[in-house]
Protein backbone atom coordinates (compact mmCIF):
# COMPACT_ATOMS: atom_id res chain seq x y z
CA UNK A 1 0.00 0.00 0.00
CA UNK A 2 1.32 3.39 -1.02
CA UNK A 3 1.78 6.21 1.38
CA UNK A 4 -1.34 9.00 1.16
CA UNK A 5 0.71 11.69 -0.13
CA UNK A 6 2.63 9.73 -2.78
CA UNK A 7 -0.86 8.41 -4.11
CA UNK A 8 -1.27 11.95 -4.25
CA UNK A 9 1.93 12.72 -6.07
CA UNK A 10 1.04 10.21 -8.41
CA UNK A 11 -2.65 11.25 -9.16
CA UNK A 12 -1.20 15.04 -9.32
CA UNK A 13 1.53 13.70 -12.01
CA UNK A 14 -1.31 11.67 -13.96
CA UNK A 15 -3.78 14.45 -13.77
CA UNK A 16 -0.65 17.58 -15.39
CA UNK A 17 0.27 15.42 -18.00
CA UNK A 18 -3.06 14.56 -19.62
CA UNK A 19 -4.73 16.67 -21.65
CA UNK A 20 -8.44 15.10 -21.51
CA UNK A 21 -10.17 14.61 -18.46
CA UNK A 22 -9.51 11.28 -16.28
CA UNK A 23 -12.12 9.41 -14.86
CA UNK A 24 -12.16 8.44 -10.91
CA UNK A 25 -11.86 5.06 -12.64
CA UNK A 26 -9.19 5.54 -15.01
CA UNK A 27 -7.19 6.94 -12.05
CA UNK A 28 -7.78 3.86 -9.65
CA UNK A 29 -6.98 1.43 -12.58
CA UNK A 30 -3.97 3.06 -13.34
CA UNK A 31 -2.11 3.03 -9.62
CA UNK A 32 -4.43 0.02 -8.38
CA UNK A 33 -6.03 1.70 -5.69
CA UNK A 34 -9.42 1.64 -3.92
CA UNK A 35 -11.76 4.57 -6.25
CA UNK A 36 -13.10 5.60 -2.99
CA UNK A 37 -9.35 7.01 -2.11
CA UNK A 38 -8.75 8.35 -5.61
CA UNK A 39 -12.11 10.15 -5.32
CA UNK A 40 -10.84 11.66 -1.64
CA UNK A 41 -7.35 12.24 -3.42
CA UNK A 42 -9.22 14.37 -6.04
CA UNK A 43 -11.40 15.91 -4.26
CA UNK A 44 -8.54 17.18 -1.93
CA UNK A 45 -6.69 18.50 -4.79
CA UNK A 46 -9.91 20.14 -5.91
CA UNK A 47 -9.79 22.27 -2.81
CA UNK A 48 -5.82 22.80 -2.95
CA UNK A 49 -5.75 24.41 -5.87
CA UNK A 50 -9.05 26.49 -5.44
CA UNK A 51 -6.77 28.50 -3.55
CA UNK A 52 -5.85 32.14 -4.56
CA UNK A 53 -2.36 31.67 -5.15
CA UNK A 54 -2.54 29.01 -7.92
CA UNK A 55 -2.80 29.68 -11.27
CA UNK A 56 -4.63 26.70 -12.35
CA UNK A 57 -7.43 24.57 -11.54
CA UNK A 58 -8.89 21.02 -11.45
CA UNK A 59 -12.20 21.00 -13.07
CA UNK A 60 -15.02 18.10 -13.06
CA UNK A 61 -16.31 17.88 -16.38
CA UNK A 62 -18.00 14.99 -17.69
CA UNK A 63 -15.83 12.59 -18.47
CA UNK A 64 -13.75 13.16 -15.52
CA UNK A 65 -11.06 15.42 -13.97
CA UNK A 66 -8.85 17.95 -16.01
CA UNK A 67 -6.23 20.75 -14.64
CA UNK A 68 -7.04 23.92 -16.26
CA UNK A 69 -5.87 27.17 -16.14
CA UNK A 70 -8.28 29.95 -14.06
CA UNK A 71 -10.41 31.91 -16.36
CA UNK A 72 -8.91 35.00 -15.28
CA UNK A 73 -5.79 34.73 -16.59
CA UNK A 74 -6.94 34.28 -20.08
CA UNK A 75 -5.15 37.74 -21.34
CA UNK A 76 -1.65 37.11 -19.86
CA UNK A 77 -1.70 33.52 -21.36
CA UNK A 78 -3.18 35.12 -24.65
CA UNK A 79 -0.24 37.51 -24.38
CA UNK A 80 2.39 34.55 -24.29
CA UNK A 81 0.82 32.88 -27.64
CA UNK A 82 0.45 35.92 -29.16
CA UNK A 83 3.82 36.50 -30.73
CA UNK A 84 3.23 33.26 -32.42
CA UNK A 85 0.00 34.84 -33.94
CA UNK A 86 1.58 38.10 -35.71
CA UNK A 87 5.17 37.39 -36.38
CA UNK A 88 5.46 36.57 -40.58
CA UNK A 89 9.18 35.19 -41.00
CA UNK A 90 11.13 36.54 -42.95
CA UNK A 91 11.36 33.31 -45.58
CA UNK A 92 7.12 34.02 -45.34
CA UNK A 93 7.59 37.99 -46.36
CA UNK A 94 9.19 37.49 -48.77
CA UNK A 95 6.95 34.48 -49.91
CA UNK A 96 4.06 36.80 -49.52
CA UNK A 97 5.69 39.38 -51.25
CA UNK A 98 5.55 37.87 -54.45
CA UNK A 99 2.30 36.25 -54.61
CA UNK A 100 0.97 39.80 -53.66
CA UNK A 101 2.98 41.21 -57.01
CA UNK A 102 3.18 37.97 -59.39
CA UNK A 103 -0.79 36.23 -58.93
CA UNK A 104 -2.07 34.50 -60.08
CA UNK A 105 1.09 31.95 -59.30
CA UNK A 106 1.62 28.32 -58.91
CA UNK A 107 3.82 27.28 -56.25
CA UNK A 108 6.81 26.22 -58.42
CA UNK A 109 7.03 29.33 -60.43
CA UNK A 110 7.32 31.14 -56.50
CA UNK A 111 10.01 28.14 -56.17
CA UNK A 112 11.79 29.40 -59.32
CA UNK A 113 12.08 33.12 -57.62
CA UNK A 114 12.97 32.33 -54.44
CA UNK A 115 15.02 29.40 -55.00
CA UNK A 116 14.06 26.93 -52.19
CA UNK A 117 11.08 24.82 -51.29
CA UNK A 118 7.92 26.95 -49.98
CA UNK A 119 5.81 23.88 -49.43
CA UNK A 120 5.10 24.80 -45.98
CA UNK A 121 5.13 28.71 -46.00
CA UNK A 122 2.79 28.52 -48.85
CA UNK A 123 0.64 25.93 -46.69
CA UNK A 124 1.37 28.52 -43.30
CA UNK A 125 0.16 31.92 -45.89
CA UNK A 126 -3.40 29.90 -46.32
CA UNK A 127 -3.40 28.79 -43.02
CA UNK A 128 -3.44 32.62 -41.77
CA UNK A 129 -5.81 33.55 -44.19
CA UNK A 130 -3.22 35.57 -46.11
CA UNK A 131 -3.62 33.71 -49.64
CA UNK A 132 -5.67 31.43 -51.39
CA UNK A 133 -5.91 28.82 -54.01
CA UNK A 134 -7.24 30.87 -56.85
CA UNK A 135 -8.17 27.65 -59.05
CA UNK A 136 -5.61 25.18 -61.67
CA UNK A 137 -3.74 26.47 -64.03
CA UNK A 138 -4.17 24.72 -67.75
CA UNK A 139 -0.95 22.49 -68.11
CA UNK A 140 0.57 19.48 -67.39
CA UNK A 141 -0.07 18.75 -64.06
CA UNK A 142 -2.36 21.43 -63.77
CA UNK A 143 -0.91 23.42 -60.63
CA UNK A 144 -2.94 24.65 -58.52
CA UNK A 145 -2.85 29.25 -58.43
CA UNK A 146 -2.52 31.10 -55.58
CA UNK A 147 -3.27 34.95 -54.68
CA UNK A 148 -3.94 37.26 -51.65
CA UNK A 149 -7.29 36.62 -50.07
CA UNK A 150 -9.83 39.21 -49.07
CA UNK A 151 -8.09 39.68 -45.67
CA UNK A 152 -4.63 40.43 -47.54
CA UNK A 153 -6.07 43.43 -48.24
CA UNK A 154 -7.51 44.28 -44.42
CA UNK A 155 -4.98 43.44 -42.71
CA UNK A 156 -2.68 46.01 -44.73
CA UNK A 157 -4.95 48.55 -44.99
CA UNK A 158 -5.66 48.51 -48.88
CA UNK A 159 -8.84 48.85 -50.67
CA UNK A 160 -7.74 46.81 -53.64
CA UNK A 161 -4.43 45.39 -55.46
CA UNK A 162 -4.04 48.29 -57.76
CA UNK A 163 -3.06 49.93 -54.16
CA UNK A 164 -0.22 48.56 -54.05
CA UNK A 165 3.03 50.46 -54.55
CA UNK A 166 3.66 49.71 -58.17
CA UNK A 167 6.42 48.37 -59.79
CA UNK A 168 6.43 51.17 -62.30
CA UNK A 169 7.73 53.32 -59.52
CA UNK A 170 10.27 50.53 -58.64
CA UNK A 171 11.64 51.32 -61.99
CA UNK A 172 11.85 54.96 -61.78
CA UNK A 173 13.58 54.97 -58.67
CA UNK A 174 15.88 52.86 -60.23
CA UNK A 175 16.64 54.61 -62.96
CA UNK B 1 31.69 -9.13 -31.22
CA UNK B 2 30.50 -8.06 -35.05
CA UNK B 3 32.49 -5.19 -36.68
CA UNK B 4 28.26 -3.73 -37.12
CA UNK B 5 28.48 -3.45 -33.05
CA UNK B 6 31.21 -0.85 -33.72
CA UNK B 7 30.79 2.40 -34.41
CA UNK B 8 33.76 2.84 -36.53
CA UNK B 9 37.42 1.92 -36.96
CA UNK B 10 38.37 4.01 -33.68
CA UNK B 11 36.22 2.48 -31.89
CA UNK B 12 37.22 -0.79 -33.28
CA UNK B 13 40.92 -0.31 -31.79
CA UNK B 14 39.80 1.17 -28.35
CA UNK B 15 37.59 -1.89 -27.96
CA UNK B 16 41.22 -3.82 -29.14
CA UNK B 17 43.44 -1.34 -26.45
CA UNK B 18 40.46 -2.43 -23.50
CA UNK B 19 40.55 -6.13 -24.22
CA UNK B 20 44.30 -6.26 -23.84
CA UNK B 21 45.18 -4.36 -21.57
CA UNK B 22 47.21 -1.62 -23.39
CA UNK B 23 48.75 1.42 -22.83
CA UNK B 24 47.24 3.47 -25.30
CA UNK B 25 50.41 5.72 -25.15
CA UNK B 26 52.14 2.64 -26.16
CA UNK B 27 50.25 0.50 -28.73
CA UNK B 28 51.73 -2.74 -29.60
CA UNK B 29 51.43 -1.94 -33.22
CA UNK B 30 51.77 -5.44 -34.79
CA UNK B 31 49.71 -7.24 -32.39
CA UNK B 32 46.81 -4.58 -32.29
CA UNK B 33 47.27 -4.93 -36.17
CA UNK B 34 46.63 -8.40 -36.48
CA UNK B 35 43.35 -8.44 -34.34
CA UNK B 36 42.73 -5.56 -36.20
CA UNK B 37 42.69 -7.28 -39.45
CA UNK B 38 40.89 -10.68 -38.32
CA UNK B 39 38.01 -8.57 -37.46
CA UNK B 40 37.90 -7.54 -41.21
CA UNK B 41 38.69 -10.31 -42.37
CA UNK B 42 35.77 -12.39 -40.33
CA UNK B 43 33.26 -9.16 -41.37
CA UNK B 44 30.54 -9.39 -44.20
CA UNK B 45 30.11 -5.81 -45.19
CA UNK B 46 27.09 -5.08 -46.30
CA UNK B 47 27.74 -1.25 -46.47
CA UNK B 48 30.61 -0.31 -48.82
CA UNK B 49 30.58 3.33 -47.30
CA UNK B 50 31.06 1.71 -43.61
CA UNK B 51 33.58 -0.42 -44.98
CA UNK B 52 35.44 1.69 -46.37
CA UNK B 53 36.67 3.56 -43.56
CA UNK B 54 37.99 0.14 -41.87
CA UNK B 55 39.83 -0.73 -44.78
CA UNK B 56 41.35 2.91 -44.99
CA UNK B 57 42.17 2.45 -41.19
CA UNK B 58 43.73 -0.91 -42.32
CA UNK B 59 45.94 0.72 -44.33
CA UNK B 60 46.81 3.49 -41.85
CA UNK B 61 47.92 0.57 -39.27
CA UNK B 62 49.53 -1.51 -41.97
CA UNK B 63 51.95 1.83 -42.57
CA UNK B 64 52.52 2.58 -38.80
CA UNK B 65 53.72 -1.38 -38.88
CA UNK B 66 55.61 -0.96 -41.54
CA UNK B 67 57.46 2.23 -40.58
CA UNK B 68 57.90 0.63 -37.05
CA UNK B 69 59.57 -1.84 -38.74
CA UNK B 70 62.05 -0.44 -41.32
CA UNK B 71 65.83 -0.01 -39.89
CA UNK B 72 66.49 3.47 -38.94
CA UNK B 73 68.91 4.93 -41.75
CA UNK B 74 72.48 4.81 -40.62
CA UNK B 75 72.67 8.68 -41.42
CA UNK B 76 69.81 9.49 -39.14
CA UNK B 77 69.66 12.63 -38.20
CA UNK B 78 69.10 13.85 -34.38
CA UNK B 79 66.20 15.60 -34.91
CA UNK B 80 64.38 12.79 -36.45
CA UNK B 81 64.94 10.64 -33.42
CA UNK B 82 61.83 10.10 -31.07
CA UNK B 83 59.43 10.85 -33.78
CA UNK B 84 57.24 8.04 -33.29
CA UNK B 85 54.98 6.81 -36.48
CA UNK B 86 52.07 6.09 -33.61
CA UNK B 87 51.89 9.89 -32.37
CA UNK B 88 48.82 10.75 -34.78
CA UNK B 89 46.65 7.65 -34.32
CA UNK B 90 47.37 7.86 -30.56
CA UNK B 91 45.98 11.86 -30.54
CA UNK B 92 43.02 10.50 -32.72
CA UNK B 93 42.42 7.71 -30.26
CA UNK B 94 42.62 9.48 -27.45
CA UNK B 95 40.40 12.68 -28.94
CA UNK B 96 37.82 10.16 -29.75
CA UNK B 97 37.77 8.13 -26.36
CA UNK B 98 36.59 11.47 -24.74
CA UNK B 99 33.92 12.19 -27.23
CA UNK B 100 32.70 8.42 -26.52
CA UNK B 101 33.06 9.13 -22.60
CA UNK B 102 30.86 12.31 -23.42
CA UNK B 103 28.54 10.63 -25.44
CA UNK B 104 27.94 8.07 -22.30
CA UNK B 105 27.01 11.14 -20.29
CA UNK B 106 24.67 12.02 -22.68
CA UNK B 107 23.10 8.63 -22.38
CA UNK B 108 23.03 8.87 -18.67
CA UNK B 109 20.74 12.01 -19.23
CA UNK B 110 18.67 11.20 -21.58
CA UNK B 111 17.51 8.24 -19.51
CA UNK B 112 16.91 10.67 -16.72
CA UNK B 113 15.13 12.95 -19.05
CA UNK B 114 12.99 9.97 -20.70
CA UNK B 115 11.16 9.32 -16.97
CA UNK B 116 10.44 12.89 -17.15
CA UNK B 117 7.17 14.27 -18.50
CA UNK B 118 5.90 18.02 -19.93
CA UNK B 119 2.04 18.89 -20.40
CA UNK B 120 1.41 18.58 -24.09
CA UNK B 121 -0.64 21.50 -24.96
CA UNK B 122 -1.36 21.68 -29.02
CA UNK B 123 -0.83 25.45 -29.38
CA UNK B 124 -2.56 25.31 -32.36
CA UNK B 125 -5.15 24.91 -30.34
CA UNK B 126 -4.88 27.67 -28.15
CA UNK B 127 -4.11 29.78 -30.65
CA UNK B 128 -7.48 28.78 -32.28
CA UNK B 129 -9.24 29.75 -29.40
CA UNK B 130 -8.13 33.19 -29.35
CA UNK B 131 -8.99 33.64 -32.73
CA UNK B 132 -7.21 34.61 -35.51
CA UNK B 133 -5.69 38.18 -34.73
CA UNK B 134 -3.97 40.12 -37.47
CA UNK B 135 -0.74 38.11 -38.55
CA UNK B 136 1.38 40.92 -39.79
CA UNK B 137 0.24 43.17 -37.13
CA UNK B 138 3.55 44.79 -37.69
CA UNK B 139 4.34 44.85 -41.05
CA UNK B 140 3.03 47.88 -43.74
CA UNK B 141 2.55 47.63 -47.48
CA UNK B 142 5.84 49.14 -47.89
CA UNK B 143 7.45 46.70 -46.29
CA UNK B 144 5.88 44.04 -48.09
CA UNK B 145 7.10 46.24 -51.09
CA UNK B 146 11.05 46.68 -50.14
CA UNK B 147 10.86 43.26 -49.80
CA UNK B 148 9.79 42.76 -53.50
CA UNK B 149 12.48 44.82 -54.50
CA UNK B 150 15.27 42.99 -52.50
CA UNK B 151 13.47 39.59 -54.55
CA UNK B 152 13.87 41.03 -58.12
CA UNK B 153 17.39 42.89 -57.37
CA UNK B 154 18.85 39.86 -55.87
CA UNK B 155 17.22 37.57 -59.19
CA UNK B 156 19.24 39.79 -61.49
CA UNK B 157 22.77 39.23 -59.93
CA UNK B 158 24.75 36.36 -61.11
CA UNK B 159 25.27 33.33 -58.72
CA UNK B 160 28.14 33.08 -56.91
CA UNK B 161 30.30 30.48 -58.16
CA UNK B 162 33.08 28.90 -55.30
CA UNK B 163 35.00 26.93 -56.85
CA UNK B 164 35.59 23.62 -55.06
CA UNK B 165 38.81 21.86 -55.29
CA UNK B 166 38.34 17.66 -55.15
CA UNK B 167 41.27 15.72 -55.95
CA UNK B 168 40.72 13.76 -59.01
CA UNK B 169 42.60 10.72 -59.30
CA UNK B 170 42.10 8.04 -62.11
CA UNK B 171 43.04 4.65 -61.36
CA UNK B 172 44.75 4.94 -65.23
CA UNK B 173 47.13 7.99 -63.98
CA UNK B 174 47.73 6.43 -60.93
CA UNK B 175 49.06 3.27 -62.73
CA UNK B 176 51.27 5.12 -64.74
CA UNK B 177 52.84 6.74 -61.87
CA UNK B 178 53.27 3.77 -59.96
CA UNK B 179 55.10 2.08 -63.39
CA UNK B 180 57.31 5.08 -63.46
CA UNK B 181 58.85 4.80 -60.05
CA UNK B 182 59.39 1.30 -60.45
CA UNK B 183 61.05 2.24 -63.47
CA UNK B 184 63.43 4.34 -61.80
CA UNK B 185 64.09 1.97 -58.65
CA UNK B 186 65.44 -0.77 -59.49
CA UNK B 187 65.02 -2.49 -55.67
CA UNK B 188 61.63 -1.99 -55.94
CA UNK B 189 59.01 0.00 -54.22
CA UNK B 190 57.81 -0.40 -50.59
CA UNK B 191 54.36 -0.82 -50.66
CA UNK B 192 53.64 1.14 -47.49
CA UNK B 193 55.40 3.58 -49.34
CA UNK B 194 52.53 4.07 -51.51
CA UNK B 195 50.49 5.32 -48.81
CA UNK B 196 51.98 7.76 -46.69
CA UNK B 197 50.00 9.29 -43.16
CA UNK B 198 47.85 12.02 -44.58
CA UNK B 199 47.09 10.61 -47.83
CA UNK B 200 43.70 11.14 -48.93
CA UNK B 201 41.11 8.19 -48.81
CA UNK B 202 40.32 8.44 -52.32
CA UNK B 203 44.25 8.34 -53.39
CA UNK B 204 44.27 5.12 -51.01
CA UNK B 205 41.33 3.67 -52.32
CA UNK B 206 42.71 4.67 -55.78
CA UNK B 207 46.23 3.57 -55.62
CA UNK B 208 45.25 0.22 -54.32
CA UNK B 209 42.78 -0.48 -57.12
CA UNK B 210 45.57 0.63 -59.49
CA UNK B 211 47.86 -1.82 -58.09
CA UNK B 212 45.00 -4.72 -58.13
CA UNK B 213 44.87 -3.69 -61.97
CA UNK B 214 48.76 -3.71 -62.41
CA UNK B 215 49.11 -7.36 -60.56
CA UNK B 216 46.17 -8.42 -63.13
CA UNK B 217 48.16 -7.72 -65.85
CA UNK B 218 51.18 -8.96 -65.25
CA UNK B 219 53.14 -5.92 -65.03
CA UNK B 220 54.44 -6.00 -61.32
CA UNK B 221 55.28 -8.54 -58.66
CA UNK B 222 55.42 -8.30 -55.05
CA UNK B 223 57.82 -10.16 -52.54
CA UNK B 224 57.60 -10.06 -49.49
CA UNK B 225 60.37 -11.44 -46.38
CA UNK B 226 58.52 -13.32 -44.59
CA UNK B 227 54.43 -13.35 -43.04
CA UNK B 228 54.13 -9.56 -41.82
CA UNK B 229 57.52 -8.80 -43.23
CA UNK B 230 57.60 -5.57 -45.60
CA UNK B 231 55.99 -6.12 -49.26
CA UNK B 232 57.89 -4.64 -52.19
CA UNK B 233 56.79 -4.16 -55.48
CA UNK B 234 58.96 -4.56 -58.35
CA UNK B 235 58.51 -4.62 -62.28
CA UNK B 236 57.29 -7.47 -64.05
CA UNK B 237 60.34 -8.33 -66.77
CA UNK B 238 58.91 -9.52 -70.00
CA UNK B 239 60.83 -12.55 -70.16
CA UNK B 240 59.60 -14.03 -66.59
CA UNK C 1 1.06 46.80 -8.74
CA UNK C 2 -0.62 43.31 -8.97
CA UNK C 3 -1.08 41.84 -5.37
CA UNK C 4 1.71 38.69 -4.81
CA UNK C 5 -0.72 36.19 -4.42
CA UNK C 6 -2.08 36.77 -8.05
CA UNK C 7 1.26 37.60 -9.52
CA UNK C 8 1.72 34.12 -8.09
CA UNK C 9 -1.07 32.66 -9.89
CA UNK C 10 -0.59 34.23 -13.03
CA UNK C 11 3.08 33.20 -13.22
CA UNK C 12 1.76 29.96 -12.60
CA UNK C 13 -0.51 29.37 -15.35
CA UNK C 14 1.88 30.99 -17.93
CA UNK C 15 4.11 27.87 -16.87
CA UNK C 16 1.27 25.39 -16.75
CA UNK C 17 0.18 26.02 -20.12
CA UNK C 18 3.67 26.33 -22.09
CA UNK C 19 5.49 23.90 -23.51
CA UNK C 20 8.65 25.14 -23.58
CA UNK C 21 10.53 26.50 -21.10
CA UNK C 22 9.79 30.09 -19.99
CA UNK C 23 12.57 32.45 -18.98
CA UNK C 24 12.31 35.35 -16.06
CA UNK C 25 12.29 37.64 -18.93
CA UNK C 26 9.59 36.11 -20.69
CA UNK C 27 7.44 36.10 -18.18
CA UNK C 28 8.36 39.32 -16.07
CA UNK C 29 7.61 41.09 -19.89
CA UNK C 30 4.30 39.23 -20.27
CA UNK C 31 3.35 40.23 -16.55
CA UNK C 32 5.01 43.64 -16.66
CA UNK C 33 6.98 42.93 -13.72
CA UNK C 34 9.63 43.87 -12.03
CA UNK C 35 12.15 40.71 -13.11
CA UNK C 36 13.31 40.44 -9.56
CA UNK C 37 9.62 39.78 -8.06
CA UNK C 38 9.55 37.11 -10.51
CA UNK C 39 12.51 35.18 -10.00
CA UNK C 40 11.39 35.66 -6.43
CA UNK C 41 8.06 33.76 -7.21
CA UNK C 42 9.27 31.45 -9.73
CA UNK C 43 11.92 30.23 -6.81
CA UNK C 44 8.81 30.31 -4.40
CA UNK C 45 7.34 28.20 -6.86
CA UNK C 46 10.16 25.32 -7.15
CA UNK C 47 10.10 25.37 -3.55
CA UNK C 48 6.61 24.60 -3.11
CA UNK C 49 6.28 21.66 -5.87
CA UNK C 50 9.11 20.14 -4.57
CA UNK C 51 7.42 18.97 -1.53
CA UNK C 52 6.40 15.36 -1.50
CA UNK C 53 2.89 15.54 -2.10
CA UNK C 54 2.91 17.13 -5.72
CA UNK C 55 3.43 14.64 -8.58
CA UNK C 56 5.44 17.13 -10.81
CA UNK C 57 8.06 20.00 -9.76
CA UNK C 58 9.45 23.47 -12.01
CA UNK C 59 13.01 22.80 -13.39
CA UNK C 60 15.54 25.00 -14.70
CA UNK C 61 16.52 23.74 -18.06
CA UNK C 62 17.11 25.00 -21.64
CA UNK C 63 17.85 29.07 -19.80
CA UNK C 64 14.21 28.92 -18.37
CA UNK C 65 11.90 26.92 -15.90
CA UNK C 66 9.69 24.17 -17.22
CA UNK C 67 7.04 22.01 -15.01
CA UNK C 68 8.12 18.39 -15.52
CA UNK C 69 6.64 15.62 -13.64
CA UNK C 70 8.57 13.67 -11.51
CA UNK C 71 11.12 10.93 -12.74
CA UNK C 72 9.39 8.60 -10.13
CA UNK C 73 6.37 8.16 -11.24
CA UNK C 74 7.40 7.27 -15.03
CA UNK C 75 5.86 3.86 -14.83
CA UNK C 76 2.65 5.37 -14.16
CA UNK C 77 2.64 8.01 -16.55
CA UNK C 78 3.53 5.21 -18.92
CA UNK C 79 0.64 3.54 -18.11
CA UNK C 80 -1.42 6.21 -19.60
CA UNK C 81 0.48 6.98 -22.28
CA UNK C 82 2.13 3.85 -23.56
CA UNK C 83 4.23 5.77 -25.16
CA UNK C 84 6.86 4.59 -27.37
CA UNK C 85 10.26 5.53 -25.84
CA UNK C 86 12.52 5.84 -28.36
CA UNK C 87 16.18 6.53 -27.63
CA UNK C 88 19.25 7.94 -30.03
CA UNK C 89 21.44 5.44 -31.40
CA UNK C 90 24.92 5.69 -30.34
CA UNK C 91 26.40 7.28 -32.94
CA UNK C 92 23.66 10.03 -32.47
CA UNK C 93 24.88 10.01 -29.34
CA UNK C 94 28.58 10.39 -30.22
CA UNK C 95 27.87 12.59 -32.89
CA UNK C 96 26.30 15.19 -30.71
CA UNK C 97 28.43 15.30 -28.15
CA UNK C 98 31.26 16.28 -30.79
CA UNK C 99 28.91 18.79 -31.50
CA UNK C 100 27.88 20.14 -28.44
CA UNK C 101 31.66 20.53 -27.17
CA UNK C 102 33.13 21.47 -31.00
CA UNK C 103 30.15 24.07 -31.82
CA UNK C 104 30.77 25.79 -34.44
CA UNK C 105 31.95 22.22 -36.27
CA UNK C 106 31.42 21.18 -40.14
CA UNK C 107 30.41 17.65 -40.83
CA UNK C 108 33.94 17.16 -42.27
CA UNK C 109 35.83 18.25 -38.78
CA UNK C 110 33.37 16.06 -37.07
CA UNK C 111 34.06 12.76 -39.50
CA UNK C 112 37.63 13.43 -39.00
CA UNK C 113 36.93 12.72 -34.87
CA UNK C 114 34.25 10.27 -35.34
CA UNK C 115 36.51 8.32 -38.38
CA UNK C 116 33.28 7.44 -40.26
CA UNK C 117 30.66 9.19 -42.26
CA UNK C 118 28.15 11.18 -40.24
CA UNK C 119 26.11 12.16 -43.51
CA UNK C 120 22.63 10.97 -42.58
CA UNK C 121 23.39 11.03 -38.81
CA UNK C 122 23.64 14.94 -39.53
CA UNK C 123 20.19 14.62 -41.14
CA UNK C 124 18.64 12.67 -38.64
CA UNK C 125 19.74 15.58 -35.63
CA UNK C 126 18.70 17.85 -37.40
CA UNK C 127 15.37 16.65 -38.24
CA UNK C 128 14.98 15.80 -34.58
CA UNK C 129 15.76 19.52 -34.15
CA UNK C 130 18.47 18.65 -31.93
CA UNK C 131 21.36 20.40 -33.92
CA UNK C 132 20.94 23.19 -36.50
CA UNK C 133 23.33 25.33 -39.23
CA UNK C 134 24.75 27.88 -37.46
CA UNK C 135 26.05 29.27 -40.91
CA UNK C 136 28.81 29.08 -43.17
CA UNK C 137 32.72 28.53 -42.93
CA UNK C 138 35.11 30.52 -44.29
CA UNK C 139 37.00 28.85 -47.32
CA UNK C 140 36.65 26.35 -50.19
CA UNK C 141 33.18 24.98 -50.33
CA UNK C 142 31.94 27.35 -47.92
CA UNK C 143 30.90 24.05 -45.69
CA UNK C 144 27.56 24.43 -43.07
CA UNK C 145 29.02 24.64 -39.51
CA UNK C 146 26.73 22.84 -36.69
CA UNK C 147 25.56 23.71 -33.08
CA UNK C 148 23.38 22.36 -30.45
CA UNK C 149 19.85 23.71 -30.36
CA UNK C 150 17.49 24.31 -27.50
CA UNK C 151 15.65 21.44 -27.68
CA UNK C 152 19.40 19.89 -27.36
CA UNK C 153 18.90 21.29 -23.73
CA UNK C 154 15.85 20.57 -23.42
CA UNK C 155 16.00 16.75 -24.49
CA UNK C 156 19.27 15.96 -21.76
CA UNK C 157 17.18 18.29 -18.95
CA UNK C 158 21.01 20.97 -19.44
CA UNK C 159 20.43 24.46 -18.25
CA UNK C 160 22.91 25.66 -20.85
CA UNK C 161 26.17 24.42 -22.13
CA UNK C 162 28.54 25.11 -19.56
CA UNK C 163 26.35 21.97 -17.29
CA UNK C 164 27.94 19.91 -19.75
CA UNK C 165 31.24 18.30 -17.62
CA UNK C 166 34.15 19.71 -19.39
CA UNK C 167 36.68 17.63 -21.67
CA UNK C 168 39.44 18.22 -19.35
CA UNK C 169 37.59 16.60 -16.67
CA UNK C 170 36.44 13.87 -19.02
CA UNK C 171 40.44 13.14 -20.18
CA UNK C 172 41.69 13.32 -16.37
CA UNK C 173 39.05 10.36 -15.54
CA UNK C 174 40.95 8.07 -18.62
CA UNK C 175 44.47 8.46 -16.51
Amino acid sequence: MLFLDETKAIVESLLFVSNEPLSIKQLSEIININPDITQRIVEDLQAEYTKNYHGFHLIEVAEGFLFVTKPEYDLYIQKLFKPQLSTLSHAALETLAIIAYKQPITRSEIELIRGVKVDKIVNTLVEKNLIEELGRKEGPGRPIVYGTTKDFLKYFGLKDLSQLPSLENLKHQEE
Amino acid sequence: MRLENFEGPLDLLLHLIEKNEIDIYDIPIAKITDQYLTYINEAKFLDLDFASEFLVMAATLLAIKAKMLLPKPVKVIDEDEGEDPREELVIRLIEYKQYKEAASILRTREKEMTKVFTRNFDEAQIIKKFGPGNPVENLTVHDLFQTFKVILEKASEPEPIYEISREKISIRECMVNIMEALSVSKKGLVFTDLFPLGTSRLRIIVTFLALLELIKLNRIRFMQSGSFGRIVIFIRDDEE
